[in-house]
């Protein structure tokens, strides 16, 4: 028997996988894919509460927190073209203009 | 009803010159000699009244000014024999000046704006003698110290007379300063600030003896200020910047007079503080000693009078200060006459010769008869020379001071009637006869400025005998109803009269010794005392050079240093500062390095969680 | 039975996600992170979601992936430039992503799911797309307008930031 | 005018007016003053009507309008006046009235801006004499504040990158302070009824506990403090006023630093009275910092501006006296002054800014007889000194005199040394008045000219007559005040109405 606990458990250990990766890599992308594993790993929650709670709040979220998701990351890697054909390069630690 | 037409009528005159009548000159003076012609015509009434009824009540009518809670404050009139008394000798002398002034000022710039503030004076005078409460005094009070500050500033383009008018409101301002709080102390004590339920208060004993002290010292303060008494006496030579006119009505008639109507006013105040009579009395005995000193080094010819009338006002003081309220208004009132008089020919003399100075003038009698002879009348009076109404006037003073065993200040009494006799001959003299110092050819004033004079001259002559003790009723019983402590039977006491006219010919003809002669200049010019007196024994240079530029811009300096360097460099620039260094060391935090800050916050996250969530 | 392809799910699902963060190349990378997509569908399927499920494969697996491709090969990025693998604030890192995972799981650890439960039965839930649906329309239209109105900002934007100024 | 949302018109025409004004074009200048004022004579007109229309036997606020706004939070847009608004309205109004004549002199640059900003300010105070909201008082106290920053930087004289910038720091570090009383008090009232609100008329039902009041009313008094300003935290207004056009000045001065000393009022002793009694006897003696110092170094400066400057901050110094006695007569006499010093601080910062305008000095020791070119001016400014030296027959001697006798009663002491501020504020008017009008005129100043227009007459004269109107009737406005100082003396004081109507 699946319990919420499951769910929750590996939500937990996705989201900080998605973390160790922002916090990590130096790879503007990957940073991006990581907050991709860190939705992903919200969408589980919801889902999974909504589930055993026996609502729908939780799985109308997940659908929004999709479309939010697909936004940012158009806006992001958007920004990351900009950004490489200003600087030509896409490394976290060049990227220090908020020093200035 | 009258006396609100009174009250009102100079005010709208000075309303009426200062929005419509400005560019007609002649009509402006128009408006304003007939507004207090008016007043005085309507002042008969009750003088009549009170002719007829010596024991007349006082009459009350009000209105509520301010009313709050806790406060309520009236405007309104009392008539009563003191005000009448106060209400003739404003309206009458006022008249004769205004009418005098037309003569004066002719062809002076600014001529609407003269009469403009003389309807002012009118109206704050009056409204101080008809007031029926302190806070309605203390405003009239304030308003002559305005008009004053207005007239004496007249020539403003003058730096000596604007700092005149500067002096003048400031030093009374601080008497002023002690006037309000004597004020407050008393509405503290009793909760009105009405004359006659004070009065009321404090015949039933309502009041503790040592708060009607304080209460008396300080409104005191204010006649202080005022009447020019020591050691606020300095702003009153130097208020003879203003034109003749205004010396005469307001720094010699009326206003500086205010001081001793307040005395009369708060009487019974003063009677329930024999301490602080004692006070009022010193004071005023010392001024006027001190003031008839100096007169007698004084070369300007309206400051000789000047300091003759601060002594004349250290007399009517003192004579407060002994008890003889009645006498002290009798001499205010004979006073008003003929040191009107004095200033108004000695006006004229300034008319006929452009100069004030006594040794450019001498030997204009013959020129000048008129001018001279009320002149001369006026002097007589001055000095106390039986019959003139200084006479009766001084003696009752003297009288009072004898027996009530003020014989220290009976003596400064005796000693100020010898210097008056003395400077008063000798201005005659240097002024009228001797030497012909002058320049250009002098002749008489038009009739519009000798006709007050002689008015004048015939009340300093026997206004006198409305006061002779041996006549029922005299002037002491018509006024004695609203005074207290100072009841009209003193009698006439042959000794003190004699003595008093024995030093008066002493000092007249000590004069004439001296000053009867073809003088070029001061015979006692090398005396030290006579160079003492002629600096005015130093007070200005004290006040001026210790007082105010050591102390009171002293403490400016302090302060604005310490604002300068301590509030704006400490408390502002100080945060400033603060604000720039913390900045600074928080800067460094600021790496730019985006996954510092993704780092904190999930520290953050973890933190909170752990105290939150877990804990 | 369930309880078997969750654990597969969830296995494949944290592998290929480590696989994500822990490899060089940004393409494989990418690849790994579809295959994880993959799994968090299919666990939306176990959750009774088969919505969801759809949605996650059309939008995640379909466009973002897509996006994710493109990028990669418009930046033309092979390997990383740098020779180490970590940089200097990694153990911190590491130290505080364990600390999350140590009070998060305690919290889970010692929470218990007391929430009312809701109206919607097990035969409800199955077919729930008429339900999601209804509630999008009805309740929740003013954040489902919002939501749309930012996924036309993102858009426009996107294509703002992309595109050359003329000259 | 049953039913009509007056409240609501007098604040929001300014406003309608700035909207209106950002649509028209910068040349037409006539249009543009024409707009500014008849924005400001609506609200001046109502002002008066609310003054004479105002139910003195009903007390309590009036002409209220209530439009709920977020009702979880228990905001509302709640407008209401008492007594003490009233005067604050009719004084704001006459303010901005008269000088938006001022400005029409003075600015010569940027007009519509000036005149958009200036209408934005206003508005915002307004709002704050009106609002019964905590969160709408501290929104257009912010209003308020905010656009002296563009003010005074963009047409300010000497110096002014500098003040505009300590100003604007100063006044919002204050009101953060007043902003965590606020929502201090918002919580705590929520937590005693269960119903959160920001509804000063429910709150003001609330006791406190006595603690609570006493820390709270502190940061309250801190924060409203340094707009009065309170010493020693009143170095920002002298420099922020001589750094100023004339009528940012004459705003500055007359209103605004009377946005503190009503937030004290309003918010601070009203709805902590046992805090009030607690601090104002502190508040009694910093005071006398402001009266005696402020006054002894307005009259070492030579800058005419700095001397008003520090002047006003002298002058509120007797406002704070006044609310400090916390009796009927001095809380009166307070909310007087603020009226009368605001007419005359406004008077006094246009002609000083008249002056400038054409000589371009200020320093007092650079004129000399100007009394002889500008008569009217001199007389306009000698009236103005009388009023601040407290001269009877101007509005400010019968506010003093009512601050000085309810202090008396309580602060002795004091009063004594508060009645001696006169004869400083004497002395440096007079001072003033010589050395800038009055001996020999000096032919530099050969060129400067009188005001005789209509336009450039017009705000002195009203200016003028309004000190004169209350100097000589002033139960006008203090029968008015009265109504809102009687309740808020008697909750400080702890006497219940109902008590009060027993005895």
């Amino acid at each position: 028997m699946i319990t919420l606990s499951h769910y929750l458990i590996l939500s937990l250990i996705l989201f900080s996988i998605g973390i160790a990766g922002v916090l990590l890599r130096r790879n503007i992308i990957i940073v991006l894919m990581s907050l991709e594993l860190m939705f992903n790993s919200i969408n589980i929650s919801l889902a999974a509460f909504s589930h055993f709670l026996q609502s729908m709040t939780g799985r109308i979220f997940v659908v929004f927190t999709i479309t939010v998701a697909a936004a940012e990351v158009a806006v992001g890697l958007a920004i990351l073209v900009a950004v490489y054909r200003q600087r030509k390069t896409v490394y976290i630690e060049e990227l220090d203009e908020m020093k200035h | 009803m009258v006396s609100w037409l009174i009250l009102f009528i100079p005010l709208i005159a000075a309303v009426l010159i200062t929005f419509v009548t400005r560019k007609q000159k002649d009509l402006s003076s128009y408006v304003s000699i007939g507004a207090v012609v008016l007043c005085f015509i309507l002042s008969i009434d009750p003088i009549l009244t009170l002719l007829k009824d010596p024991h007349m009540k006082p009459v009350e009518q009000g209105f509520s000014w301010i009313n709050i809670p806790g406060l309520h404050v009236e405007i309104g009139t009392l008539l009563d024999p003191l005000s009448i008394l106060m209400l003739f000798v404003v309206t009458f002398v006022g008249s004769l000046i205004h009418i005098y002034s037309r003569g004066y000022m002719h062809g002076e710039h600014g001529y609407s704006r003269f009469f403009a503030c003389m309807s002012l004076f009118i109206f704050s005078m009056l409204g101080i003698v008809l007031a029926n409460n302190f806070i309605q005094i203390y405003i009239f009070w304030e308003l002559v110290g305005l008009s004053s500050y207005l007239l004496i500033g007249y020539y403003f383009e003058k730096p000596s007379a604007s700092d005149a008018a500067k002096k003048a409101f400031l030093v009374n301002r601080v008497g002023d300063f002690g006037f309000i709080l004597g004020i407050f102390v008393l509405f503290q004590a009793t909760g009105t600030f009405n004359f006659i339920e004070i009065n009321h208060i404090l015949e039933k004993g309502g009041i503790p003896e040592s708060t009607i002290y304080i209460a008396a010292l300080l409104i005191f303060c204010g006649a202080i200020g005022k009447s020019a008494q020591f050691p606020l006496h300095v702003w009153l030579p130097d208020a003879m910047e203003g034109p003749t006119p205004v010396s005469a009505l307001i720094h010699a008639a009326t206003m500086v007079a205010a001081g001793v109507y307040l005395l009369a006013r708060t009487s019974l105040l003063y009677h329930f503080s024999p301490d602080a009579m004692e006070v009022v009395a010193y004071i005023g005995g010392f001024t006027a000693l001190l003031a008839a000193v100096i007169a007698v080094a004084q070369n300007d010819i309206k400051r000789v009078i000047a300091y003759s009338t601060l002594s004349s006002l250290g007399y009517m003081v003192m004579a407060m200060g002994v008890g003889g309220m009645t006498a002290g208004m009798f001499y205010l009132t004979t006073h008003a006459f003929f040191k009107a008089l004095l200033f108004l020919a000695a006006g004229s003399v300034i008319h006929a010769l452009h100069t004030q100075d006594i040794w450019e003038m001498g030997d204009v009698f013959k020129k000048l008869k008129t001018t001279g002879t009320t002149f001369i009348l006026g002097s007589l009076a001055m000095a106390g020379v039986f019959p003139f109404s200084g006479f009766w006037s001084k003696d009752e003073i003297l009288t009072i001071a004898f027996t009530s065993h003020h014989y220290f200040l009976f003596t400064i009494g005796i000693l100020v009637a010898f210097v008056s006799a003395f400077f008063m001959t000798r201005l005659v003299f240097v002024t009228f006869f001797g030497k012909g110092r002058y320049h250009g050819h002098p002749h008489e004033s038009p009739s519009v400025m000798t006709v007050p004079l002689v008015i004048l001259a015939f009340f300093a002559v026997v206004a006198g005998f409305a006061g002779m003790p041996w006549i029922e009723p005299n002037f002491g019983s018509y006024i004695a109803g609203p005074l207290h402590g100072g009841h009209g039977e003193h009698g006439f006491n042959l000794f003190v009269a004699g003595l008093s006219t024995a030093v008066v010919i002493a000092g007249i003809a000590l004069g004439y010794i001296v000053y009867c002669k073809e003088l070029k200049s001061d015979p006692l010019a090398k005396n030290v005392l006579y160079n003492l007196a002629h600096n005015k024994f130093y007070f200005d240079e004290f006040y001026d050079n210790i007082i105010v530029a050591k102390v009171y811009n002293g403490i400016g300096r302090i302060c604005n240093f310490a604002e300068v360097n301590f509030i704006i460099i400490f408390f502002v620039n100080g945060f400033a500062y603060l604000t720039r260094e913390t900045g600074k060391v928080l800067r460094l935090t600021t790496t730019g390095k985006l996954q510092h800050y993704a780092l904190v916050m999930v520290a953050g996250v973890v933190v909170l969680v752990l105290f939150f969530g877990v804990l | 039975m369930e309880l078997i392809f969750f654990y597969i799910f969830a296995i494949v699902a944290l592998a290929s996600a480590i696989a994500v963060i822990s490899i060089r190349n940004p393409v494989h990378s990418a690849i790994f992170l579809m295959v994880c997509f993959l799994q968090v569908a299919a666990l939306f399927v176990l959750l009774r979601s088969p919505f969801l499920a759809a949605v996650q494969i059309f939008v995640y697996v379909g466009a973002v992936m897509v996006l994710f491709l493109f990028a990669v090969l418009i930046l033309d990025l092979g390997r990383e430039r740098f020779g180490e693998y970590l940089h200097h604030q990694s153990p911190i890192a590491i130290i505080v992503v364990v600390g999350l995972i140590f009070v998060i799981g305690l919290g889970l650890a010692r929470g218990k799911l007391d929430a009312p439960l809701g109206k919607y039965t097990e035969a409800e839930l199955v077919k729930n797309i008429e339900v999601t649906g209804e509630l999008l329309y009805t309740k929740y239209v003013f954040p489902f307008e919002v939501i749309s109105l930012l996924l036309l900002v993102a858009m426009v934007g996107a294509i703002v930031l992309v595109m050359k100024e003329r000259k | 005018m049953e039913g009509l949302p007056i409240l609501s018109i007098i604040m929001l025409s300014p406003l309608a007016a700035c909207i209106v004004l950002m649509f028209v074009k910068e040349e037409s200048i006539k249009l543009i003053r024409g707009i500014a004022v008849s924005a400001t004579s609506i609200s001046l007109m109502f002002a008066l009507y609310i003054l004479f229309a105002y139910d003195k036997a009903k007390g309590g606020y009036q002409f209220v309008e209530k439009i709920e706004w977020v009702k979880s939070l228990g905001i509302s847009y709640h407008l209401g006046v008492d007594g003490i608004s009233v005067a604050m309205v009719v004084l704001t109004s006459f303010v901005i009235f008269t000088g938006v004549f001022v400005s029409w002199v003075g600015i010569k640059h940027r007009i519509k801006e000036h005149y958009i900003f200036l209408l934005l300010l206003v508005s915002g105070v307004f709002g704050v004499f009106t609002s019964l909201d905590l969160v709408f008082f501290y929104l257009f106290y912010e209003l308020a504040v905010i656009p002296m920053y563009p003010l005074i930087g963009i047409w300010g004289s000497a110096n002014r990158e500098y003040a505009t910038m300590k100003l604007t720091l100063y006044l919002s570090f204050g009101a953060v302070f007043a902003l965590l009383g606020i929502l201090s008090i918002y919580f705590t009232a929520g937590q005693m009824t269960g119903q959160y609100t920001f509804d000063m008329t429910q709150i003001g039902k609330l006791s406190f506990e006595a603690n609570y009041q006493k820390w709270v009313f502190l940061p309250m008094l801190f924060g409203f403090g340094v707009l009065v300003p309170l010493a020693p935290f009143h170095s920002w207004s002298p420099i922020g006023h001589a750094a100023a056009p004339s009528a940012v000045s004459m705003l500055h001065a007359g209103v605004l630093m009377k946005l503190g000393a009503y937030g004290i009022i309003r918010i601070a002793m009203g709805l902590l009275p046992e805090g009030a009694q607690f601090w104002m006897p502190v508040v009694a003696v910093l005071c006398l910092i402001n009266i005696f110092y402020g006054g002894v170094v307005a009259m070492t400066r030579k800058d005419m501006k700095f001397m008003i400057g520090y002047s006003s901050s002298s002058h509120m110094g007797y406002v704070l006296l006044g609310m400090a006695t916390l009796n009927y007569i001095g809380m009166n006499g307070a909310v007087l002054l603020m009226f009368a010093h605001g007419i005359m601080t406004a008077l006094a910062f246009a002609l000083i800014g008249y002056v400038y305008d054409q000589a371009h000095t200020r320093m007092a020791y650079d004129f000399s007889g100007l009394a002889h070119k500008m008569p009217f001016i001199a007389v306009a400014f000698a009236v103005m000194g009388f009023a601040s030296s407290g001269l009877p027959g101007l509005a400010n001697f019968v506010s003093e005199l009512m601050i000085f006798i309810g202090a008396f009663r309580t602060y002795p002491f004091q009063t004594v040394i508060a009645v001696f501020g006169i004869i400083i504020t004497a002395t440096y008017m007079l001072r003033a008045l010589r050395n800038v009008f009055f001996c020999q005129s000096m032919p530099e100043w050969e060129h400067l000219k009188d005001a005789t227009t209509f336009v450039e007459r017009f705000p002195y004269i009203v200016l003028i007559a309004v000190l004169f109107i209350v100097g000589f009737y002033p139960a006008i406005l203090i029968d008015v005040i009265n109504t809102g100082v009687v309740p808020l003396v008697d909750k400080i004081n702890g006497v219940s109405t109902i008590a009060k109507a027993g005895m």
